[in-house]
């Protein structure tokens, strides 16, 4: 199992190369790059010291004359923390990414609390009672979910209960405290936008995959032992739905809670990683762009290499010797 | 408890019927058995005859809904079963009530120990602590025959093989050394020489923990090897029932005849004509009729007949069962060409 | 051989023929030439010769050809993505419709078990509306173009203020800042989201099942690669990687919705090949061999069929992200801006909540509906086509 | 039936599957699905064979057709080795030979009506003309019990045993000379399965067939077969005419099956011979005769006097050693209350508490009959409660050895038509080799073959 373990590390860590090569070569394959050396041209008509805005562009992730010094340069820079300059904050990227995760945090991590307990909960419910009226209802719900386009959605909770109710505000201001009431109300309608996604996809995964057990022959055994109705859901129907849901946990859910936020923040104005993002786009500012992109990918790889390593725990049956 | 005459198990007039798509679906359609205690009685009948979910009715542990059971009784032990609560039920399974499936592989549940799986059902009924229930779990192995109970305890079921699971799912049933034991066809997905040794094991288990069982299996040479009494279902009905020796060597349905004659390895095979006839609209008459190849106008008509009892214990359900005294109705020659119906999926 | 003869009743010639009178020497293989496949390759490479002439001597500004009938003007000039959505239906005409026209049998069993989920009837009435209106909307109702005179028509029946006049049958939906009429920009944004979803839905198809059989069929070393490519991109979340490439080579439609082609497919291929895998392993797979059927013959009959299922199923139930994507990024801003997409237009009413509300609502709720529609398609396609489920 | 003319001859045909990991598919092992089978099939003849799962029967009937390249061994097909067929010889043996399937559910693709499927063999070898497929079909599907209509339907319109008329209709649309059958009739209800057997012999009859049928009922078996051969981990250990080898089996296995057979019979039940254990792992199967690990009537060591019981326990001892039995497995059997996590094992354990464990364990006496034994086993004992199991490994595999372990037995004629594989067959091994204490139940019913 040690040996498993090191090796999805390794693999890890190739994913992550290749990651980062693909992403290399996407970007210096790309007219934006190309656009790169006239940066130095632009920042002097906009009435910067010559040396200075080379000097700048020193500052850039992936400068070099060379395509295989750029790429040194690109991966060597990534690796350091060295993220080269945002021209739009006039501040090294890692710095203005300290600075604003935690408007993303806020909000990001009790939508994920909330929805992996509630669409566990409700998906297992639903299972168990399937075809009853209760399992028709969530399985609506679950559609809905998926299908209503976030953005919209938040329009819609801002035109009913900020502009049409005035019950709370319309964006997001940053002059409150983190911790105070008065944030948690500006969050409340961005956390039920992320989570109501969340929740309905999370329901469903969990419905079917704990379908799959509901009539398995070990369920019935457990019946037969005399075990109640919840020890045998939690037992013996979540307990083994968990080892594939975990999967799905990583790999779906956490992309859809990275691209509901970043939408989320360009609607309601919070200075998180996705609106950092969004302006970066608009601004064209190449390193800070490359950096709030890559930022969830990193986290995608990481999240990967737990979900693995809970797997091995939660099968028993996993076979160590391949993969 | 008090040893009494009264039957173990008695299950009466029992109707379980499953709502689908299709209609209703009278899997178990008034049948009535006695169990008593240490005799084992065997339910035998092809798939679709409503022998599995006639067992698993019992203890209720057929899925509701789509099942329900919608008519009958059945008392264990003189109390009726059907009338109990949920934490009554959930009491009498895996304590007074064993149960054993079809499918050992899918019987163990692939996440926790077989250790731990055999302990939940010790917890479910008894307070003991971790080490007790733990010491009586390898007891429990070891008495099904799993050699190093100790060690093998701590495994994980893909570790064991069909038969040794199949004898872990045994030790589940007997944790809390059940009065009465449900055999669903035990042996059915193993080996001959793995399905002996479970036949053995079986025999060997009802002496030391003094039970019943009810064992259910499409299989007569099965049935000739284990059972004291023999129920014969077909369609949701009772055709016949007997001891053994009544069934095999005494036979009195046409229909427990006909399966007689067409296992395989014997001389003369007689297959049996047609197919199973349809679950939610079942025929007239018997169930039997439109394969049977001494069926009347009469056998048409009216509901299934009551089961007459030939002599002691040796009941059929045939409109011609005094026929061994008045003569046989002409055999009518229900064979043609295999009318593809289509009914069954 | 057997010389037996049987002598059954006889109605016309062929009828004396039984298997075993054939002589199998006089026999040997070939390949069917039916009309359905030679028209299929005439039309799609009919479409795709246009195109390339199109694309070479075609003029931008000029439509090909220009009719006026009423109030119906045709007037095609088609771009990049216009061909393509043109190959893409005939694609989904000669395999999806002509196969189930082919085979009444099997369509009546399919219909009997769609059916039974009432949803996905009311869901496939709806994207057929849908479908119809993309495909012939813009030319009977028009482009929406500019006219300030108009900007801020509310919907019918609807006043700003009780009793005063409301909006007109002239804009049914209302009209945008810039006077838009909403009808139009509802019409050209469903043809948007159906070019999209059925452009991507046909892009994920081909390259997921090409990807996944061939790792299925060759195995070893090449399966081993290309799986592990794709376990790499599904690691990467899809929203950054298309945002990402959006950014570095985006702009018009067509880019966008390669984009989008070209990023979605893996998932899809790894369930193509797992299914290809297991179905390698049934027993009429076996039984074709044993007839002596060749490997092609197996492939294209037995193998390609049963996991299109798979394949038709997945794509669908792809379809609604696609959409969906496309509509987050013109909502951002990061779409084509010479289109009227659905996401565009809520954009455009997310400033003009307090004044004109429908500006965001009613291209959001035809925009939801069509999404939920496909999801619900998609799920009832699965229980109707999984062969488990039988 | 045996004077005809050979139509099948299969000798020595192996087929072994390697096990690999990782990228580079290193071989860590070989499962011998079938190693090393010969037999032969005249026309017109049923041949069966029987064996438990996993023992490779099916692999044989599949390498036997070429669905399955065969490692080693020749299969002639009328005097042809189709092992040396080239694509075209081999497509034109395809319709001289066809199988049905086990699975009726799976063995239809079921997107295709049953036409269709029946069809596929005849539009595969070229039969272009639609019409004259139909009539020839529909003909058949009258002759295998069903309408002519049912052409148009789907596998799932059809019940089990319908659709294995089907399978047999596919099968013979080709006109083929052999028919290989795995398992018939298996997934079928008792009274279907007779329905498809007789429709197999009337065929047969009909056609002139010769019939490989595959099965692990030996009802099955006895009823249709003329000759049978019985099938152990990848072995034949015994083949024969089918009444001689019911009525007269000459391998310990043969007679371990018949007597499992649970039969209609209540005269003799709960009286049969048991097997011990599991079919042990193909990928690394006994040394010697394969069924030495599991044989009521292995061979005892020269120079003991031992109960056959006695002699069978000891050598499950053996075994179990020899697997690796290490001083922690002795452990939990001293002190099975420990948990996992908890338990402390010491450098050595109590002799004579190891002693009384194992002899418990395994079922021996205090006194097992012959001292020198004894004192063979005492040791062992010793030596694996001081925590030396290599060395206990040794004395038992010196002390204890039989010709079963030693030597693989061949197939010896011991009738006219009838081998086997054992080495109580063997004519030097006939006398002593056969235990000579033959009391106790088990040991009564050596002579006396069951049914």
């Amino acid at each position: 199992m040690k040996a498993y373990i090191a090796k999805r590390i390794a693999w890890t860590f190739f994913a992550t190369w290749v990651t980062l090569t693909i992403t290399f070569l996407l970007l210096d394959f790309s007219p934006i790059s190309a656009a790169g050396a006239e940066f130095v041209d632009q920042q002097v008509q906009q009435g910067m010291d010559a040396d200075e805005a080379r000097e700048l562009y020193q500052e850039q992730l992936g400068h070099g004359d060379t395509a295989w010094e750029r790429y040194t340069n690109f991966m060597v820079g990534l690796a350091t923390f060295d993220w080269g300059w945002s021209s739009m904050y006039s501040q090294p990227v890692v710095d203005v990414i300290a600075n604003s995760w935690i408007y993303s945090f806020q909000y990001v991590f009790p939508a994920t609390v909330l929805s992996v307990i509630l669409g566990f909960a409700i998906g297992l419910y639903s299972a168990t009672h399937q075809y009853t009226k209760e399992d028709y209802a969530a399985t609506l719900f679950a559609f809905t979910g998926i299908s209503l386009p976030n953005f919209w959605f938040a329009i819609m909770l801002i035109l009913i209960f900020a502009t049409m109710l005035g019950w709370l505000p319309t964006y997001y201001s940053t002059d409150v405290a983190l911790l105070s009431l008065e944030n948690a109300k500006q969050l409340i309608l961005p956390v039920i936008v992320l989570s109501t996604a969340a929740i309905a996809s999370e329901m469903r995964y969990a419905r079917a995959e704990s379908l799959e057990y509901v009539h398995a022959e070990f369920v019935k055994t457990a019946r037969a032992k005399g075990l109640s109705e919840n020890q045998v859901t939690i037992r013996h129907i979540f307990r083994p739905a968990m080892v594939p849901l975990i999967t799905i946990l990583v790999g779906d859910i956490l992309g859809l809670l990275f691209a509901g936020g970043y939408v989320i923040e360009v609607i309601f104005q919070i200075p998180g990683l996705g609106l950092v993002s969004y302006e970066a786009i608009i601004q064209q500012d190449t390193p800070l762009v490359l950096a709030t992109v890559l930022i969830p990918v990193f986290i995608a790889i990481i999240g990967n290499l737990v979900q693995d390593i809970c797997y091995t725990i939660l099968d028993p049956r996993i076979d160590f010797g391949d993969r | 408890m008090t040893m009494t005459d009264d039957p173990l198990l008695s299950i009466r007039n029992l109707q379980t019927y499953f709502h689908t798509d299709d209609g209703v679906v009278k899997a178990v359609d008034g049948v009535s058995f006695d169990v008593d205690r240490g005799e084992t009685v065997c339910i035998v009948g092809e798939s679709g005859s409503g022998k599995s979910v006639t067992s698993e009715s019992i203890t209720q542990l057929i899925p509701i809904p789509p099942g329900e059971i919608v008519g009958g009784e059945v008392y264990f032990d003189g109390e009726d079963v059907t009338e109990l609560s949920t934490g009554e039920l959930q009491e009498l399974r895996g304590g007074r009530i064993g149960h054993v499936f079809q499918n050992p592989q899918g019987a163990l549940n692939p996440v926790y120990t077989v250790g731990y799986q055999i302990r939940e059902a010790i917890d479910a009924h008894h307070d003991l602590s971790k080490a007790e229930a733990r010491q009586r779990a390898i007891r429990l192995l070891e008495d099904v025959g799993i050699p190093e109970a100790a060690t093998r305890i701590d495994d994980y079921p893909h570790e064991f093989s069909g038969g040794m699971k199949q004898r872990v799912v045994i030790a589940i049933a007997l944790a809390c050394e059940p009065d009465l034991l449900i055999a669903d066809e035990p042996t059915t997905a193993l080996d001959v020489t793995i399905e002996a040794q479970i036949l053995d094991l079986l025999r060997d288990l009802q002496d030391e923990y003094d039970m019943s069982i009810v064992f259910i299996t499409h299989d007569l040479g099965v049935v000739a090897e284990i059972a004291d009494r023999v129920v014969v279902m077909y369609a949701g009905k009772v055709m016949e029932t007997g001891s053994v020796e009544d069934i095999f060597e005494n036979s009195a349905h046409p229909y427990t005849e006909a399966l007689l004659e067409c296992l395989p390895g014997q001389s003369n095979l007689e297959p049996i004509p047609g197919t199973l006839p349809s679950a939610t609209d079942p025929p007239d008459g018997c169930r039997f009729h439109d394969r049977c190849e001494y069926a009347t106008e009469e056998c048409r008509v009216g509901d299934q007949p009551a089961l007459s009892e030939i002599e002691d214990g040796h009941g059929v359900s045939c409109v011609h069962w005094q026929r061994g005294s008045d003569g046989l109705p002409e055999p009518t020659d229900v064979r043609g060409p295999v009318r593809s119906t289509g009914g069954e999926r | 051989m057997s010389t037996e003869t049987h002598t059954d009743g006889t109605r016309d010639g062929h009828d004396e023929i039984t298997f075993e009178d054939v002589d199998w020497e006089e026999f040997d293989g070939g390949l069917e030439w039916t009309r359905t496949r030679v028209a299929a390759y005439l039309t799609m490479g009919g479409i795709a010769l246009a195109w390339l002439l199109d694309s070479l001597y075609g003029s931008r500004r000029d439509p090909l050809v220009d009719y006026q009938f009423g109030p119906v003007e045709f007037a095609p000039n088609p771009g990049n993505v216009e061909w393509l959505f043109t190959l893409t239906l005939a694609v989904l005409f000669f395999y999806c419709l002509v196969p189930l026209y082919q085979n009444p049998r099997r369509t009546k069993h399919y219909w009997k078990e769609f059916k039974k989920n009432k949803a996905a009837v009311a869901s496939l009435v709806f994207l057929v509306f849908i479908f119809l209106v993309a495909v012939f909307g813009p030319f009977i109702v028009g482009r929406p173009e500019l006219d300030l005179a108009n900007a801020y028509q509310p919907p019918v029946f609807y006043s700003y203020v009780p009793g005063l006049e409301g909006g007109t049958w002239e804009h049914p939906f209302g009209t945008m800042q810039s006077g838009e009429d909403i009808l139009q920009t509802v019409v050209i944004g469903a043809r948007v989201s159906m070019m999209v979803g059925l452009i991507g839905c046909l892009m994920i198809v081909v390259l997921a099942s090409a990807v996944g059989t061939t790792a299925a069929y060759f195995g070893g070393l090449v399966d081993e690669v290309l799986m592990r490519f794709v376990d790499i991109m599904l690691t990467f979340p899809t929203f950054f990687l298309i945002l990402f490439v959006v950014y570095l080579y985006g702009g018009d439609l067509f880019t966008i919705i390669l984009i989008l082609g070209l990023t979605t497919w893996t998932a899809t291929s790894r369930l193509v090949r797992s299914e290809a895998l297991q179905r390698n392993e049934e027993q009429y797979i076996d039984a074709a061999k044993n007839v002596g059927a060749s490997e092609r013959w197996i492939i294209t009959r037995h193998l390609v069929p049963n996991v299109s299922n798979t394949i038709i199923t997945a794509a669908t139930l792809a379809i609604p992200s696609l959409i969906l994507y496309e509509a987050v990024l013109a909502f951002l801003g990061f779409g084509d801006p010479n289109v009227w997409s659905w996401g565009r237009v809520i954009s455009e009413g997310r400033g003009d909540l307090q004044n004109a509300w429908w500006i965001a609502t009613i291209p959001g709720v035809f925009l939801f509906l069509t999404v939920l529609a496909f999801n619900f398609l998609g799920d009832a396609l699965r229980d109707a086509l999984d062969p488990r489920h039988e | 039936m045996s004077t005809q003319r050979t139509l099948l001859e299969v000798r020595d045909l192996e087929k072994h599957f390697s096990m690999t990991r990782g990228v580079l598919k290193d071989e860590i092992g070989r499962v011998k699905a079938v190693d090393g089978i010969s037999f032969e099939i005249a026309e017109g003849e049923t041949f069966g064979i029987v064996g438990e799962s996993g023992c490779g029967k099916s692999t044989a009937a599949r390498t036997i057709l070429r669905l399955e390249d065969p490692t080693d061994g020749t299969v002639r097909f009328d005097g042809q080795d189709i092992t040396e067929y080239d694509s075209t010889e081999l497509k034109r043996f395809r319709r001289e030979a066809q199988m049905i399937f086990q699975d009726p559910d799976s063995s239809f693709d079921p997107r295709m009506s049953v036409g269709e499927s029946l069809a596929e063999p005849l539009i595969v070898h070229g039969m272009t003309d639609r019409e004259r497929r139909r009539s020839i079909i529909e003909k058949l599907l009258v002759r295998v019990g069903l309408q002519a209509d049912d052409i148009d339907r789907y596998p799932h319109e059809f019940s089990g045993g319908q659709k294995q008329r089907i399978g047999l209709a596919r099968a013979l649309v080709l006109n083929p000379r052999l028919l290989v059958a795995d398992e018939p009739v298996s997934a079928l209800d008792v009274s279907v399965q007779a329905e498809i057997l007789e429709l197999m012999e009337d065929l047969q009859d009909e056609f002139g067939l010769s019939i490989l049928l595959i099965s692990h009922n030996l009802g099955v078996v006895r009823h249709i077969c003329d000759r049978v051969g019985v099938m152990y981990l990848g072995e034949l250990v015994e083949v024969g005419p089918t009444e001689e080898l019911f009525s007269d089996p000459e391998h310990p296995y043969t007679r371990a099956l018949i007597s499992a057979i649970p039969s209609a019979d209540l005269s003799d039940r709960g009286d049969r011979v048991r097997l011990k254990g599991d079919v042990p792992d193909p990928s690394d199967p006994p040394r010697g005769c394969r069924f030495h690990t599991r044989c009521p009537e292995v061979v005892p060591p020269e120079g003991y006097d031992l109960e056959q019981r006695t002699w069978r326990s000891l050598l499950d001892f053996t075994q179990r050693v020899e697997e690796g039995m290490d001083l922690e497995a002795v452990y939990d059997l001293l002190h099975p209350e420990e948990a996992l996590e908890d338990r402390d094992v010491p450098e050595r354990l109590p002799t004579s508490d190891v002693e009384a464990a194992l002899r418990s364990e395994y079922d021996l006496a205090d006194d097992i009959g012959d001292p020198d034994a004894d004192a063979v086993f005492e040791r062992a004992v010793e030596r694996l409660a001081s925590g030396d199991p290599e060395d206990a490994r040794e004395t038992l595999a010196s002390e204890f050895t039989t010709v079963c372990r030693r030597a693989t037995p061949e197939l010896e004629r011991v009738g006219p038509d009838h081998r086997t594989a054992c080495h109580l067959a063997d004519g030097h091994q006939q006398l002593d080799g056969r235990p000579a204490d033959t009391d106790g139940p088990e040991a009564d019913r050596l002579d006396r073959p069951a049914e």
